[in-house]
């Protein structure tokens, strides 16, 4: 049986269809879950989607993290199973306290849409058990606040616990460590800012995001 | 009672503030100088009503904790001022 | 002595004893008020109507021709497109962050009127000399704006133009189009019919900003005396969350058939939403001021009826479905409020209380379609002919460093297009930096995909128009074909944006009417119909008008998009070659121009020869016999060749392009084809079929530029005036003041 | 002379605050109740050097007219701390 990947929408996500349809693509079956229900459904893994959340207004992540949806994915993946952010989603990770640091605004103070190209730090999470280390992977990015930022103890912590999942070839936002994504410490929760599902068709220009996607669709399957 | 209260929120030092440098970069081309230190938060004005003034300020910390600012980069000054 | 009243809200004398005659009385002030704001400018078309009605709008694709909020054509598989594009010039020079944002709210809004799903916009743009620090704030500003609103409301930006020039330098242009996509049974209009359904207003509160916008804000010039600047309004702020969430609403209520008719609130607030669904559905209403949820106290009702606010929308709603109305509306965190009722008749009252008095009362009708038309004098320019006579090519630099002259018009937009989220919901095959915009063409409803795609461009020459606006204009649209062509797309439909100064000035009204020849000319010799448009005039400072400004947004469909259609980009080893005729003249180039030769004249558009020419590149492209290809357009054909070569990374060299005119003339109908040698032959006799001229000039190979006998320059150094001239520029800094 | 400068950038009364509208709507969801009319801005804190105060204030408000808001839409109001 196919896996149920669900995708949180809260008033202003934007990206919630274009990730149902890449996973979709890639086998998974897959349900919108509305912010506010804290009903999940029986879904197997739970995508938070890109986009601007409540508008993005005062902080990106700000608002949204304290709706029923977020209770229940707290809950989720207290449970040990997979959460993915994407862009928005990894934002709303970190002011949900399920990833630590934070996202500030880019180091050029512009917002960027483009790609860039990603080198795979670790196999160990549920986003890159289906890559090699090494891997150089180009993917889009698009945000305005990619910077990721964190404590020195927060850095060594990620660091020595083999967190940091993929890092910027050439780092477009300034973020601390040349971080793209991380996981928590159980490895079943990830963020990261670029965004694979656009990296999913052949006429888009890349299918890089297939093996990120596939990964956290096989980690559901479980 | 009702309370006019400003929140300045700011990045914490040490947390780098790319509005701050921009700001302070562009300064001297445009003919200013000797502005050093720059540093761009937020204020957030409001007005909130409550029994007395420790318990607006005690909300509005509470507000500032959960709500207002991100306590990885940011801390918040809070100011109060009597019912009008 | 004081200024009549209505002469304070600019209108004339005349138009005020029509107000009378059409009531048969003296209008009280809130009537006044919405006469003034519909019989502007910017509502009522009053000086370019009659110019209009020369454009051919029916084709056998139209859905809805120009007219309603949107153009709207069938693109087959049961799929409609709605496609506008609208012009936000003034209020982008007084607050460029907020102008733009709001141009691009406004647009969308057009867009999910008609029922369809906003899927991207494109922004021409044009500012003042980038080396003025005033006009980097206005482009930064405008740019932020537009990424602002339109990457957080959810709507890809997929192209657009950016021009920098001293014609634009007190008057930027900021025209915004938006394609939106609809299954062609779901098509609405705004439209009131029914009588007792009730007007629901949606979205943001109504405050202060933007009152008189259109009949002040965005019809006069800006002096820079102190009675123009109290003239400003305050300008009104984007709330593109708001936004996001009533495009979700109204698309919902629509998919549910909740609504009869639906319409936007844009130039003109209320007055304008009211009159219009009223008239067009034949019926009157009563509208209750009092019921306009209110975001500052104390607003008076002509306030309230010609507010701006942004991120409304008017939808009428038979009473049996208004309860599931509110409730999605609430789902959605949607203000919504019964605020009119449609009555018999053709009358709009706007009352205080739907049982209290009425404040006034006018035929709906009238407000636009009494609208005073205009038929302004027109003259050409006294020395028209003399002009003609002094062209570029009389005055050729004797010895001449061409390398600076090619990188001088070498530019990058980069640094503005990667501001733009140019790729949401995955439609994007070909973005910013392509020939034209492509994009793969999905089912709106159940998201399958057709194998068929979309393509877009928007263009717009100043130079050409300065020069000859009748035949800048027919050159202006043969360009979108053939940008259009080089992406395999047959095109379907044109929408235009005519940014025009002062149309009192009898010059300004003649390039206006030319303008319109030109497009009407163009249009009909290629069997495109005009379904939708927008006339800014006015756009002046300090008493130049600037030069005319015609843009055009032309889609097309391609067929097959198995693969993505051939860039820019060719490979090392490539042959190239230019299709087209010899290129003609240097009138209206951009190297003339940097000269400052602004005179010339511009030879006819050969429409056969170009409807020829696009035919055979949608072949060549479509059978895949191109590495690349490049139309030649601004900068000739040394820019067209350079930057193929800076965005391959390979360079070439080339001969057979023996002077100055060959390197930059713009003259129509050519565009430069890279061809690995295997299929050499084929690509040769495809062209030869079809009676084009063609030249070899080349070979794509190495690391360097060269043109024989004028250029050898390291590829490296285009590329690096090429990536760097925009960050350079604005990293030393803008201002205001 | 070094000075203190806080400029409090505000958007002018009367002038949409979309920011300011969805935090209050936020507030009584999240549980804070009584709270009203927020407005959000930026506060921008440097240190300025100058002859006097009278000549840091010229140049500050300079600055603001230039460079950090743009008066069609937005106050700034100034506060200067003498040198420490
Ligand atoms: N403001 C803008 N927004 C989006 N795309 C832009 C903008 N300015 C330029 N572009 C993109 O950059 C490319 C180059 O523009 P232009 O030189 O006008 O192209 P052409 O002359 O071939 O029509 C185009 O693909 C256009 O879509
Ligand atoms: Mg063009």
């Amino acid at each position: 049986m196919n896996p149920t990947i669900g995708v949180i929408v809260f008033p202003g996500s934007n990206c919630e269809q274009d990730a149902l349809e890449a996973v979709t693509s890639l086998g998974a079956d897959s349900k919108l879950l509305w912010h506010d229900s804290s009903d999940l459904g029986d879904v197997d893994g739970v995508i938070i989607p890109g986009g601007f959340a409540h508008g993005d207004y005062l902080r990106p992540g700000a608002i949204a993290r304290f709706s029923p949806a977020m209770e229940s994915v707290i809950a989720f993946a207290r449970s040990g199973r997979p959460v993915l952010g994407i862009c928005n989603g990894f934002q709303i990770l970190t002011e949900a306290g399920l990833l630590p640091g934070a996202l500030q605004k880019n180091r050029g103070l512009k917002f960027l849409c483009k790609p860039v190209k990603l080198n795979v730090q670790t196999t160990n999470s549920v986003l890159t058990s289906q890559t090699t280390k090494g891997d150089s992977l180009t993917i889009p990015i698009n945000h305005f606040e990619g910077n990721y930022t964190c404590s020195d103890e927060t850095l060594k912590e990620l660091h020595d616990e083999d967190r940091i999942l993929l890092t910027y070839e050439d780092n477009p936002n300034g973020s601390i460590g040349d971080i793209a994504g991380i996981c928590n410490i159980e490895r079943n929760v990830v963020g990261l800012m670029p965004h694979p599902e656009r990296a999913c068709h052949p006429l888009l220009g890349s299918t890089d995001g297939h093996p990120l996607l596939h990964s956290f669709i096989e980690s559901s399957r479980s | 009672m009702e309370f006019e209260a400003t929140v300045e929120v700011q990045l914490k030092e040490g947390i780098a503030d790319p509005q701050g440098s921009t700001i302070e970069n562009a300064t001297p081309k445009l003919g200013f100088n000797g502005i050093e230190n720059v540093r761009v938060g937020k204020s957030i004005r409001f007005t909130i009503t409550a029994e007395d003034e420790a318990t607006a300020k005690e909300t509005i910390q509470e507000l500032c904790e959960k709500f207002l600012t991100n306590p990885v980069i940011e801390n918040a000054i809070i100011h109060l001022q009597g019912a009008e | 002595m004081s200024e009549p009243v209505h002469r304070t809200l600019g209108l004339t004398d005349e138009e005020f004893e029509k107000i009378i005659d059409i009531l048969g009385r003296e209008p009280n002030h809130l009537e006044l008020a919405m006469y003034s704001v519909m019989w502007s400018e910017h509502c009522s078309y009053k000086s370019s109507r009659i110019h209009l009605k020369r454009l051919p709008t029916e084709g056998d694709h139209v859905l809805v021709g120009p007219g309603e909020n949107a153009g709207v054509i069938d693109v087959g598989d049961d799929i409609a497109i709605a496609i506008r594009i609208e012009s936000h010039n003034h209020p982008s020079y007084i607050e460029p962050y907020q102008g733009a944002a709001t141009g691009v709210g406004g647009i969308i809004r057009d867009i999910f009127t008609m029922g369809a799903r906003p899927i991207a916009i494109m922004d021409p743009l044009r500012f003042g000399p980038i080396d003025d620090a005033r006009s980097r704030w206005v482009a930064e500003g405008v740019v932020s704006g537009i990424s602002g609103y339109g990457n957080s409301v959810g709507v890809p930006n997929i192209g657009g133009e950016t021009v920098f020039d001293e014609t634009y330098i007190g008057n930027p242009l900021v025209n915004v189009l938006c394609l939106g996509i609809l299954p062609k049974d779901r098509l609405v209009l705004g439209q009131a019919s029914g009588v007792g359904n009730l007007a629901v207003l949606l979205g943001a509160t109504t405050g202060r900003d933007g009152i008189g916008g259109v009949s002040v804000l965005a019809s006069a010039g800006f002096g820079d005396d102190e009675e123009d600047a109290e003239k400003r309004p305050s300008v009104q702020v984007g709330d593109p969350f708001e936004e996001k969430r009533l495009i979700e609403c109204c698309l919902e209520l629509l998919d549910a058939g909740l609504v009869v008719g639906i319409q936007d609130l844009g130039g003109a607030g209320l007055s304008c939403a009211a009159s219009e669904t009223a008239s067009r559905g034949g019926v009157g209403m009563d509208f209750d001021v009092t019921a306009v949820p209110q975001r500052e106290t104390g607003m008076e009702p002509f306030e309230i009826m010609t507010s701006e606010s942004q991120e409304r929308m008017l939808a009428i709603v038979n009473p049996e479905n208004l309860e599931k109305v509110l409730l999605i509306s609430e789902k959605w965190e949607i203000r919504s409020s019964v605020v009119g009722k449609v009555t018999e008749g053709g009358q709009l009252r706007i009352m205080d209380g739907l049982d209290g008095p009425v404040l006034g009362e006018v035929p709906a009708i009238s407000l636009h379609e009494d609208a005073p038309l205009y038929d302004r004098p027109m003259e050409p320019p006294t020395n028209l002919a003399t002009r003609k006579e002094d062209t570029p090519e009389g005055h050729l630099p004797e010895a001449n460093d061409v390398s600076d002259d090619l990188l001088s018009l070498m530019q990058s937009q980069e640094w503005i297009t990667s501001q733009y989220d140019s790729q949401l919901f995955l439609n994007t095959v070909a973005g910013p930096g392509s020939n034209a915009a492509v994009l793969r063409l999905k089912h709106p409803v159940s998201g399958k995909d057709t194998g068929r795609g979309l393509a877009v461009t928007t263009d717009g020459n100043h130079r050409w128009c300065a020069v000859d606006p009748k035949i800048g204009t027919a050159m202006t649209v043969a360009e979108s074909m053939l940008n259009l062509a080089c992406v395999g797309a047959e095109p379907r439909a044109l929408v235009n944006c005519l940014n025009f100064g002062n149309p009192e000035n009898p010059n300004v009204m003649w390039q206006l009417s030319e303008a319109v020849d030109g497009m009407a000319e163009a249009c009909s010799k290629f069997n495109i119909p005009v379904v939708g448009g927008n006339v800014s005039l006015y756009n002046e400072s300090q008493g130049n008008n600037i030069d005319p400004t015609p843009i055009v947004g032309l889609i097309g469909v391609i067929t097959n998009l198995d693969t993505p259609p051939p860039g820019v980009s060719w490979n090392d080893g490539d042959r190239l070659m230019v299709i087209g005729p010899p290129p003609k003249g240097l009138s209206g180039s951009a190297w003339a121009f940097a000269r400052g030769k602004r005179n010339g004249h511009l030879d006819q558009v050969d429409y056969q020869t170009h409807e020829r020419l696009c035919q055979t590149i949608r072949m060549l492209v479509t059978q895949g016999l191109v590495t690349a290809i490049h139309d030649i357009s601004s900068g000739g054909l040394a820019v067209a060749v350079a930057e193929m070569a800076v965005q391959s990374g390979v360079g070439c060299s080339l001969a057979r392009v023996p002077d100055i005119e060959s390197m930059f003339s713009e003259s129509p109908s050519r565009v430069v084809i890279a061809v690995d040698p295997e299929q050499m032959q084929s690509v040769e006799e495809i062209i030869h079929n079809q009676d084009l001229p063609s030249t070899r000039i080349g070979l794509a190979h190495g690391d360097k530029f060269t043109i024989k006998g004028l250029i050898d320059i390291e590829l490296s150094k285009i590329q690096e005036q090429w990536e760097e001239s925009l960050p350079r520029v604005f990293e030393s800094g803008t201002t205001q003041g």
